[in-house]
């Protein structure tokens, strides 16, 4: 392990801003791509997002809780939280599924998390609560580029 | 108005939140004419030295460019 | 309260920058100058520091956990490490104390992070840890002029 960290927070749309900030910051020594790194935000915020709302319904009290690890080249990050669960977890990964259609939610949370990862599985328990593990390779870039020359 | 926001800036008077938007501006900048020069994505560390920031300050700056533009492309389109 | 936040994180040195990164990002809201943020982070740094040098005499090994409590305009935050402890705190936070004087320590974190901050308490026990929690007001700027006009 070359090094883990532990994030927990309240519930709050505000610290979906801290979250991404914080996992940002600690995959940064990987010298990740714009493009890896908005990837890599966006899983984030998908996850912090559906805690936040399907989880805790936006009770504004639970606690989010992320751990990563960094090993070589590779994150692993779970986001947890002990709100309601998901009842049928292969229904909820479906694109477009969203038992919050009154709320204009996509439903394609679960799809963006997954395309963008390369790997996730989902824990889930009615009323016990969810966490979502992925995991995202960072490919070193074949780097030519020397400031001031090409 | 250079006078003031020089004053303002050796002050320490400056708000974070301002010097962060105008380097947010700067990164999309660089981006770009990286791109264009060199026809791949900069990594983080390449964007700092080009413009001369440190890494904190680039990572917090660049959490204004969120969205990638791939994003609605890939998955909608 | 208004928000609240936990990190905790091996004692690296790598892991300075998160810290500071994270408590930046966990007073973003409170729109900060420059100079507020500045002496923010030394504070966190300092406190970082030594707990990675002092409290753990630099194992590779032990967490470090920040709380960070945010009340209207004032932060307060506790870094905790469960290292050796301060045998003696009232010389530890002595002008140029240090107990490394062979590391060229400066010996003035004490005096740095008493005078950044608004209010500073220690709690320490040998071969227990170490508990430092800092208050940090951050006063809204009077500003009464718009840039460009005076
Ligand atoms: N953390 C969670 N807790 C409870 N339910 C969840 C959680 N995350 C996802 N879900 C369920 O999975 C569904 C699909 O999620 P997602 O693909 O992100 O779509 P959306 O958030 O737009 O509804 C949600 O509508 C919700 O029912
Ligand atoms: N977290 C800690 N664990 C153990 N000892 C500490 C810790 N923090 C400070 N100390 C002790 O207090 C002394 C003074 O700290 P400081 O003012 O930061 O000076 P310096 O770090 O330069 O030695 C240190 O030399 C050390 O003996
Ligand atoms: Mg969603
Ligand atoms: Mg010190």
């Amino acid at each position: 392990m070359d090094n883990e960290m532990t994030l927990s927070f309240i519930a709050i749309s505000e610290n979906e801003g801290l979250a991404r900030m914080v996992m940002t910051s600690f995959i940064a020594s990987l010298d990740p791509t714009i493009d890896e790194l908005a990837e890599f935000k966006t899983i984030v915020s998908e996850a912090v997002t559906n805690a936040i709302i399907h989880g805790y319904e936006e009770d504004g009290e639970g606690i989010i809780t992320i751990r990563a690890k960094r090993n070589g080249q590779s994150i692993t990050m779970t986001i947890t939280d002990e709100g309601r669960g998901i009842p049928n977890v292969e229904q909820a990964m479906e694109p477009l599924y969203t038992s919050k259609p009154e709320r204009e939610r996509s439903g394609m949370g679960f799809t963006i998390m997954e395309s963008f990862s390369d790997h996730l599985s989902v824990w889930s328990e009615p009323q016990k609560g969810t966490a979502i593990t992925f995991t995202k390779e960072f490919l070193p870039v074949q780097s030519n580029f020397v400031l001031g020359e090409r | 108005i250079g006078e003031i926001q020089r004053f303002l800036r050796d002050d320490g008077m400056v708000k974070v939140s301002r010097s962060i938007r105008e380097l947010s501006f700067k990164i999309r900048h660089a981006t770009d004419e990286f791109i264009r020069v060199h026809e791949r994505q900069p990594t983080l560390t390449e964007l700092a030295k080009t413009l001369e920031v440190t890494m904190d300050e680039l990572v917090l700056a660049s959490d204004a460019l969120r969205d990638p533009a791939s994003l609605h492309e890939q998955l909608f389109e």
